[in-house]
């Protein structure tokens, strides 16, 4: 099973998590990153390249599917206008084995914060809005992988 | 031939616009020329591009070095490191 | 926050990853084990050392708090007699940080497989009980941690 | 002074029963003393305790090595190594 959703609305977890637990494997491993509300934010504007968003996902979906035997990988990404709270993206697998779980899903998670095409952009109480700088850590992270 | 060009977060910002249509110079020209060349339009282009350490390519949809060459692509995108997740 | 039960009942996944997802941290991680119905399996059941049990599951999870930076810890084992699809265990950890929720729930599963005292009795179609052995690539897992 | 020793799993199984009082013999005896003295019984015990490298044991709800001397515990739970998560 491969799921890739990019989209504006929320998602619906519990239902995420059945589908993959429905899949006969002994773990399921998720993942979901949350809006901060910290530092007096009151929201995070989440753009992407439309394009090429799904597709590149897809890749990076893929490769997780390569490199470990997976039953299933389901990827949420949000985009728009997010408030503090609110859910940005769902990664979960399911495997017959919870290290194949559990690590895809960190691969995942790392490689969509560093080779998908979104920009965070946010936004504080006096209106003013800031791009978030990319983390050189999470570069790293990302390569990280390149040699596991 | 035309080449479609997308600009994404601050330079579609500091640009002022999200895409334009140029005529492509040449086949052998890299992203970076292209970005050269456009960053010599001064203005916002000058603001947005004159880094491009600062910058990030994809072409056709596909992530490339800024030394790539444009080739056949339809498509070029330029925009900042990606921070989505 | 910290919640621990060992149970009988299933638990509802999605209460569980809600409780985390409130506590204002980035990132949510979860584990869910769930009974694998091969090789003609009808049951699996899971004895444990009820006075041990709670207490031995709450050193480790004060173990993966002191280690991690985490704002909330979940770990729900159930015991008895469960059947194939089944839940088993749910693990989930709230972190302001990616890398400490997901590193964390990976310990806590693996820690749990090696140092928490639950046994898994299979049960096959001819009526058959076989106990599950331990497997050495699981105390390899949990003793990485050590030095991790 | 008297020591409850409790069985699990396929120990458990192979004694007949899941827990018992004995006087504690000596408070220097270690675990390992214990189930040789146990194991010496026969029958199902011999079965279950004749091979300490498969046994895992805790003292008062803590895992203890095999080697540790039972002192004043009041809990001795013998046992395979575990296979919850």
């Amino acid at each position: 099973m491969k799921r890739i959703a990019v989209q504006p609305e929320d998602f619906d977890a519990a239902a995420e998590l059945a589908a993959l637990e429905a899949l006969g494997g002994g773990g399921v491993a998720s993942f979901i990153g949350i809006v901060r509300g910290e530092g007096g934010l009151v929201a995070l504007e989440l753009e992407h390249y439309p394009a090429m968003t799904e597709p590149q996902v897809d890749r990076i979906v893929d490769q997780a599917l390569e490199r470990w035997p997976l039953l299933g990988v389901t990827v949420i990404h949000r985009v728009g206008r997010l408030e503090p709270g609110a859910r940005i993206v769902f990664v979960g697998t399911a495997s017959r084995h919870r290290t194949a779980a559990l690590e895809s899903c960190a691969f995942l998670i790392d490689w969509l914060k560093s080779h998908a095409p979104f920009w965070k952009k946010e936004y504080f109480a006096d209106g003013e809005g800031r791009w978030v700088v990319a983390r050189a850590e999470d570069e790293a992270k990302a390569a990280g992988w390149q040699s596991f | 031939m035309a080449l479609d060009i997308l600009y994404f977060a601050w330079v579609r910002e500091r640009i002022g616009i999200d895409s334009e249509r140029i005529d492509q110079p040449d086949s052998r020209a890299t992203v970076a020329d292209i970005v050269t060349l456009l960053a010599a339009r001064g203005g916002g282009y000058a603001e947005a591009l004159d880094d491009p350490a600062r910058l990030r390519a994809a072409l056709d949809q596909r992530f490339v070095p800024l030394d790539s060459p444009v080739g056949e692509a339809r498509e070029l995108a330029l925009f900042p490191p990606v921070t989505g997740g």
